[in-house]
C-alpha cells in the first residue's frame, strides 16, 4: 500500500524558513499571499495489504523517526 | 538500431571522428561502443585540442613527486610529507542547476584528491559570474556558494581560500572551478596503473543511476538555445556517501591491499576502467549484470556512461577482497567485484552472458584524435590615452572601487563555508594566501588561486605570465616559498582560432613564468567550449598555487598590526593605468595594455621579501594587484581597523597613476620603525629598489594633505555591497 | 579522567575534540556508532558534524544507533555528556535535553567567531571560567537556532539551567547580537540534573593560540576537576 | 483560498536523503517498507477568490521560487 505522510510545525512554533520564502515571494510581487508555511513530504509504500495494519506501520514509522513530536504535526493519507 | 548521421552527432562526434573509429574497429561499432567513443573521444577527457601545447608546460623540479598525468599533481615538502592537489571545472553543470553542479564540482576533486592516499585538508575555489545587474546572476551566486559550501561543510573539510568576481562577459556560462589540497605520507601514495593480469576489479561506493548520462560530452558543447532540454543530466551529489567513501578509501590505504585505483569522475565507469587499463597496458573485462544499479532495467550503454557520483574503481592484490569488503561494509557502501584485469589489451563488456562491446583499449586512449587547431596571433593592444578622461579625487575614486562588487568584502560568502573544522586553519580567507597547518606537525602550506581575465583577454602571453607571478607573489607576502601549481583553464570555443590562440599564448605564458620562477605545473585541467551562441568568454585560466612555509610560529596576514609601524613599498611604480581596475569601475573602461611583466624583478623582490619574511622582520605583508597601491593599503588597514598616514610622493608624478597603477611585482610591508636599518641593508644590498610610504596610526586612514577617512567608514564602505544586493 | 567519543556516520569533528581532549590529559577512546557497549568513562563526547548528512532533521537519524541507549544508561547514573553542535542536536532528538534546534534566521550556514557570556559557573563544565565571562568561540552550523516551549524556558531560568548566551565583547545579549535566531539567545543548556551540556559554539576549536584563541580550554580544564 | 503544494524530487534524480531514511527505518525493524521518498509541502493561503487565478498565481510561486524544476516535480490542490 501506499500513504504519503505530510508534517507540518505546530502552529506556534516559529518557522524560519516560511518566513523568509515569504518574504522572497512578496519581494516577487506576489502580493496577495496571505501565508505560507512550509513542511515535509513523504511518500511510503509498505508491504502491507490489511488498511489498518499498514496504517498502524506507518503511523510507527512517524513516531520513531520522521516526526519531531516537539514541534511538529503530521497527517497520514492512503495514496492507493 | 542502425547508426546515422544524427545519432553520430547527438554523441558530440564529428562524421571524420567517425570514420576514425570504423578505422580502429575495422567494423561498425554498436551504440554502446559508440557511447564509450564518444566519451573517450570528448575533450573533456582525451584534452584533443589542447594536448599538444599543454605538453610544453614545465612539469619538473626536485619537489614534483608526480606531475600531470594521474588524477593530482603530487610534491615533496619534507619528511615523507606529500601534497597532492588539482583544480577541476564543474562551469556548464553550474549554470543549469547551480547548487548542484557546484557541490558535484567539489565532490569529484576531491575524489581525485584522496584517490591517490591523501586525506584532503583544504578545498579552494575560484567562481565568476556574470554582472550583478544581469537577471540571472544573483541566484546562481547563491546556488553556487551554497553548493560549494553544503559539500565541503558537510565532509568536513575546511574551504579556506578562493576568488569571486564580477563580469559581462559570464553572463550565460559562469565559471565554478573547485581545488582541493591533501596530505599523504610520500611512502603511501596511490596510483591509477594496473598491473597484473586476472585481478579483481572492484566497484566501491554508491549505485549507478541514470544521472549525468553524456555528462562529460555536455561539458564539451557549447550552450545553445535548446540547453534547457540537457536538464536531466544533472547530477545530485551526497556528500555524506562521499564522506563514507573517503573514510573507507584511506582504511583500506593503510595495508597494501590496492594495486590500482581510480574515481569514477567525468565518463564514470568507461573512464576509469579504460584509464586504469590503459597506464597499465592491459587489457579489462567488465561484467555488467554486476554493476550495482540504484534503477530498474538499466541498459549496459547507460552503465557505462552514467556519471553517477561518490564512486570509485579499485584492482585488488589477490586475496584481498575479503579484507577490502569487510571495510566498505563497515561503512555502509556497496563493494562489488564487476571484472578483472586482462591481457588482451580490449575493454571487454559483458552482459547476460554475452560480449556486448570489445574496444581496443589503445583505440580510446592513445589512438583519441589529436588537432592541432588553427590559431592566430593576439595583436599587440594599442595604448589609450589616460589624459583624456576626466579627473577624479582620489577618494571618490577609491570609494567606487571599494565599493564594487568586485572589490568588495567577500565574507558574506566566506561566513558560509566551514573555515575551521579540522583545525589546523592558520590563516583563513581574507589574506593573499590561506594557510594550513601539516597535522601533528611544525610546518604548514600556503594555498591560494588566482586569474586576471582582463589582462589575458587583452593580451594572452602578459596575462598568462601576470597570473603565475601574481600567484607566486600572494604565497610569498605569507611567508611560504612558492613549490608548485595547478591550472584550470576556461576558454571559449577551440574551433575558432582567435580563441585556439589566446589558449596557446596564455599557455606561452604560463610557461615562461613557471620555467622562470621554477614554479612547475604538476595538475590541472582544461575547459574548453565556454561561451554561447558563438559568443566566447574571456580566456580565464586559473592559477592555483602552493608554498610551504617550513616552520611555523605566527600566520602572516596583510592586516596591519600597530600603530606607528613605518610602511615601505617594494619595487618601482610607473603608474600604469590600462586595463586597470581604476578605469573599469570609475569609466568603465576596459582598454589598453595589461602590465608589463619582468620577471628579474619579480623573482629579485619576491626573494627578498620572502627573506625579510623569514628574518622575522615584516609584522604585515600585502602584495598590491588590481586596484593598485591605494586599494592594498585601505585592504591591510580594514582587516585590521588601523589606519594609515601615506606621504604626499614627493617626485612629481601624477598622483591617480601612482595611487592606482597596477605595476606588477610590487608589495607592502608593515615593519617595525627600529628594524628599518637593518631592513634597509638587506635590500640596498640585493638591489632592490624600495620607498618609505607613510606609517600606520590610529583611526584614519590619509594620505597627507590629499584625503582622509575615518577606518569605519572605510570598512562599512567595503562591507556593503553583498549584503544589500 | 576518561573520556570517550562517540563516533557517527558523517561526523567530522571528531579527530579535532580527541586532539583536544588529548591536549589536556584526559584518556581519550574513539567509540564506533555500531558499538552496543561503552568503556567506563567519565565524560562522553558527542561531536560536531554532519552525522547522516543530516538528512531528515539533524541528529535524528543518529539519535536512533544503538549506542545512544548506553549512553543515555551513562548519563542516568550521573556520567558527564557533551555534545558539541550537532551533538547537541542529537542530545535534543533523544530527548536528553529539551527543546530544538531549528534552521538558522537567515537560513544559511554560518562559521564565524561569536562572543558567548557564560550564564552559570557552578557546573563541572564551567567551574574555571567566571560569571558572565565572555568567550570567542567558533560557530558552524546551519540548524542552530535554539527553540523551546515556554514552560521550558521559564524552567531554564528559574533552574539556571542555561550555559552560554549570544552576546558582544562586553556581554550584552541583546538581539543583535544573535547569530542565529535561537531563542533568548540561548547559546547552550544544561539538562536539570547538570551533568548534560549541548552547546552550538565549538570549544574544542579554542584549545590552540596559533589556530585560533584558548577560550575553549576552561571547558575542559573544568571538568578535569 | 488555501493550496497545498507538494515538491518531490523527479524520479531518476539521486534522492540521498530519503535513501538513509529508509535504511534507518529499515534498521528500526520496518521490515515491509518497500519504498520511501521524501519531499517538500507548502501551505499557502492567498487573498483571491477566483479560483483560476488564484491556482495560476500558486503555480507562479512554485516556477519562480518553491520548486527546482530541473530536479523536481510538484502538484498544486486546493484545500479550501
Ligand atoms: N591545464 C593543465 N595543465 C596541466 N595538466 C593538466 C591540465 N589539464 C589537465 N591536465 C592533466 O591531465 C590529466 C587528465 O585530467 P582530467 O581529465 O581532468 O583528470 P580526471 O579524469 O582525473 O578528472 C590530469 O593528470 C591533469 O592533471
Ligand atoms: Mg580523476
Amino acid at each position: 500500500m501506499k500513504f504519503s505522510v505530510t508534517v507540518t510545525l505546530k502552529k506556534n512554533v516559529l518557522d524560519p524558513q516560511g518566513k523568509v520564502v515569504e518574504n522572497t515571494l512578496k519581494n516577487l510581487g506576489m502580493l496577495n499571499l496571505k501565508s505560507i508555511r512550509q513542511g515535509k513530504f513523504f511518500e511510503i509504500e509498505i508491504e502491507e495489504e490489511n488498511i489498518d495494519i499498514a496504517k498502524k506501520k506507518v503511523n510507527e514509522m512517524c513516531n520513531k523517526l520522521l516526526v519531531n513530536l516537539i514541534i511538529e504535526d503530521y497527517k497520514i493519507d492512503i495514496v492507493k | 538500431m542502425g547508426i546515422n548521421n544524427k545519432i553520430i552527432e547527438k554523441h558530440g562526434l564529428k562524421i571524420e571522428e567517425y570514420k576514425v573509429i570504423k578505422k580502429l574497429l575495422k567494423r561498425d561499432p554498436n551504440l554502446l561502443e559508440l557511447g564509450v567513443f564518444s566519451a573517450m573521444w570528448n575533450e573533456h577527457c582525451s584534452y584533443k585540442s589542447s594536448r599538444i601545447h599543454l605538453k610544453k608546460l614545465p612539469t619538473k623540479g626536485d619537489q614534483v613527486i608526480q606531475g600531470p598525468g594521474e588524477n593530482a599533481g603530487v610534491i615533496d615538502i619534507g619528511d615523507n610529507d606529500a601534497i597532492i592537489f588539482k583544480i577541476e571545472s564543474h562551469n556548464h553543470p553550474s549554470f543549469i542547476e547551480p547548487y548542484q553542479g557546484a557541490a558535484t564540482g567539489v565532490g569529484g576533486i576531491l575524489r581525485d584528491v584522496f584517490t591517490m592516499g591523501a586525506r584532503p585538508i583544504a578545498l579552494l575555489n575560484s567562481i565568476h559570474f556574470g554582472s550583478p545587474s544581469h537577471p540571472k546572476t544573483k541566484s546562481l551566486l547563491n546556488g553556487v556558494v551554497s553548493g560549494i559550501g553544503g559539500y565541503g561543510n558537510c565532509i568536513g573539510i575546511p574551504t579556506v581560500a578562493g576568488e569571486t568576481k564580477f563580469n559581462d562577459t559570464y553572463n550565460d556560462n559562469i565559471l565554478v572551478n573547485a581545488m582541493a589540497v591533501g596530505h599523504a605520507e610520500k611512502n603511501k601514495i596511490f596510483y591509477s596503473k594496473a598491473k597484473g593480469i586476472n585481478k579483481s576489479v572492484v566497484y566501491v561506493g554508491s549505485k549507478t543511476g541514470r544521472d549525468g548520462i553524456h555528462g562529460a560530452s555536455m561539458a564539451s558543447a557549447e550552450f545553445d538555445e535548446n540547453s534547457d532540454e540537457k536538464k536531466p543530466t544533472v547530477q545530485v551529489g551526497d556528500p555524506f556517501t562521499e564522506k563514507l567513501l573517503l573514510e573507507a578509501c584511506l582504511e583500506l590505504m593503510k595495508d597494501d591491499s590496492i594495486i590500482a585505483i581510480q574515481d569514477m569522475g567525468a565518463a564514470g565507469l568507461t573512464s576509469s576502467s579504460v584509464e586504469m587499463a590503459s597506464k597499465g597496458s592491459l587489457g579489462i573485462e567488465l561484467i555488467l549484470d554486476k554493476v550495482p544499479c540504484r534503477e530498474e532495467n538499466m541498459s549496459p550503454y547507460e552503465m557505462m556512461l552514467s556519471e553517477s557520483q561518490e564512486r570509485m574503481l579499485i584492482i585488488l592484490e589477490d586475496g584481498k577482497e575479503e579484507h577490502a569488503k569487510k571495510i566498505f561494509q563497515k561503512w555502509d557502501l556497496d563493494f562489488v567485484i564487476i571484472g578483472k584485469t586482462t591481457d588482451t589489451k580490449k575493454l571487454t563488456l559483458k552482459y547476460k552472458d554475452e560480449i556486448v562491446g570489445e574496444i581496443p583499449i589503445e583505440a580510446l586512449a592513445s589512438k583519441a584524435p589529436i588537432y592541432d587547431r588553427k590559431w592566430t596571433k593576439k595583436k599587440i593592444p594599442k595604448s589609450i590615452n589616460i589624459k583624456k578622461f576626466k579627473k577624479i579625487g582620489l577618494k571618490e575614486a577609491l570609494i567606487k572601487i571599494l565599493s564594487s562588487p568586485n572589490h568588495s568584502n567577500k565574507s558574506w560568502i566566506t561566513n558560509q563555508y566551514d573555515q575551521m573544522v579540522m583545525c589546523d586553519t592558520a590563516q583563513k580567507s581574507g589574506s593573499d594566501a590561506a594557510i594550513i597547518r601539516i597535522h601533528n606537525k611544525d610546518k604548514a602550506i600556503a594555498v591560494a588561486v588566482d586569474s586576471s581575465a582582463n589582462y589575458c583577454k587583452s593580451y594572452p602571453i602578459t596575462g598568462g605570465k601576470q597570473i603565475v607571478c601574481e600567484n607566486w607573489r600572494n604565497l610569498i607576502t605569507v611567508g611560504a616559498k612558492p613549490i608548485a601549481i595547478t591550472n584550470c583553464l576556461n576558454f571559449g570555443n577551440p574551433e575558432n582560432k582567435e580563441v585556439m590562440g589566446e589558449f596557446a599564448e596564455c599557455l606561452e605564458g604560463i610557461k615562461e613564468a613557471c620555467k622562470f620562477l621554477n614554479f612547475p605545473v604538476v595538475s590541472g585541467n582544461v575547459s574548453f567550449y565556454n561561451g554561447t551562441n558563438k559568443k566566447n568568454i574571456y580566456p580565464t585560466p586559473v592559477i592555483g598555487g602552493v608554498g610551504l612555509i617550513e616552520k611555523l610560529s605566527q600566520p602572516l596576514s596583510h592586516n596591519f598590526k600597530k600603530n606607528n609601524s613605518l610602511l615601505i613599498l617594494i619595487g618601482k611604480t610607473f603608474g600604469h593605468l590600462e586595463q586597470s581596475c581604476y578605469l573599469k569601475e570609475n569609466f568603465a573602461v576596459e582598454d589598453g595594455k595589461p602590465p608589463k611583466i619582468n620577471f628579474i624583478n619579480e623573482k629579485n623582490n619576491g626573494e627578498i621579501v620572502l627573506k625579510l619574511i623569514k628574518e622575522n622582520f615584516v609584522l604585515s605583508s600585502h602584495d598590491i594587484s588590481s586596484g593598485g597601491l591605494l586599494v592594498a593599503l585601505s585592504e591591510m588597514s580594514i582587516g585590521s581597523k588601523l589606519g594609515a598616514k601615506i606621504n604626499k610622493p614627493k617626485k612629481l608624478v601624477n598622483l591617480t597613476e601612482y595611487f592606482f597603477g597596477e605595476d606588477q611585482s610590487r608589495y607592502i610591508l608593515e615593519i617595525h620603525e627600529n628594524s628599518l636599518s637593518d631592513v634597509d641593508k638587506i635590500l640596498k644590498k640585493n638591489n632592490i629598489y624600495y620607498e618609505n610610504i607613510g606609517i600606520t596610526q590610529d583611526n584614519y586612514f590619509e594620505i597627507e594633505g590629499e584625503m582622509k577617512i575615518d577606518i569605519n567608514d572605510l570598512f562599512k564602505i567595503n562591507n556593503q555591497w553583498y549584503n544589500n544586493y | 579522567m576518561k573520556s570517550s567519543v562517540i563516533v557517527f556516520p558523517g561526523s567530522n569533528c571528531d579527530r579535532d575534540i580527541a586532539v583536544a581532549l588529548q591536549k589536556m590529559q584526559f584518556k581519550n577512546k574513539m567509540i564506533w556508532h555500531k558499538e552496543t557497549s561503552l568503556p567506563k568513562s567519565d565524560l562522553i563526547v558527542i561531536p560536531g558534524g554532519f552525522s547522516y548528512g543530516d538528512y531528515l532533521r539533524s541528529g535524528a537519524i543518529a539519535g536512533k544507533s544503538l549506542i545512544i541507549d548506553e549512553v543515555i544508561k551513562a548519563a542516568n547514573s550521573g556520567c558527564l555528556i557533551l555534545g558539541i553542535c550537532n551533538g547537541f542536536q542529537i542530545l535534543t532528538e533523544t530527548g536528553m535535553l529539551k527543546g530544538t534546534l531549528l534552521r538558522n534566521k537567515n537560513l544559511k550556514f554560518i562559521n564565524r567567531n561569536v562572543n558567548i557570556r557564560v550564564m552559570n559557573n557552578e557546573t563541572r563544565f564551567t567551574s574555571k571560567y567566571k560569571l558572565n565571562q565572555v568567550l570567542n568561540l567558533n560557530i558552524a552550523h546551519n540548524e542552530g537556532n535554539y527553540y523551546t516551549d515556554s514552560n521550558h524556558l521559564d524552567q531554564l531560568k528559574k533552574d539556571n539551567l542555561i550555559a552560554f548566551k549570544y552576546s558582544d565583547s562586553s556581554g550584552n545579549t541583546d538581539d543583535k547580537f544573535n547569530p542565529n535566531g535561537a531563542i533568548e539567545n540561548i547559546a547552550g543548556i544544561f539538562n536539570d540534573k547538570k551533568n548534560i551540556l549541548g552547546m552550538m559554539p565549538h570549544p574544542e576549536r579554542m584549545v590552540d593560540e596559533l589556530i585560533s584563541n584558548s577560550d575553549g580550554i576552561n571547558l575542559f580544564s573544568s571538568l578535569l576537576d
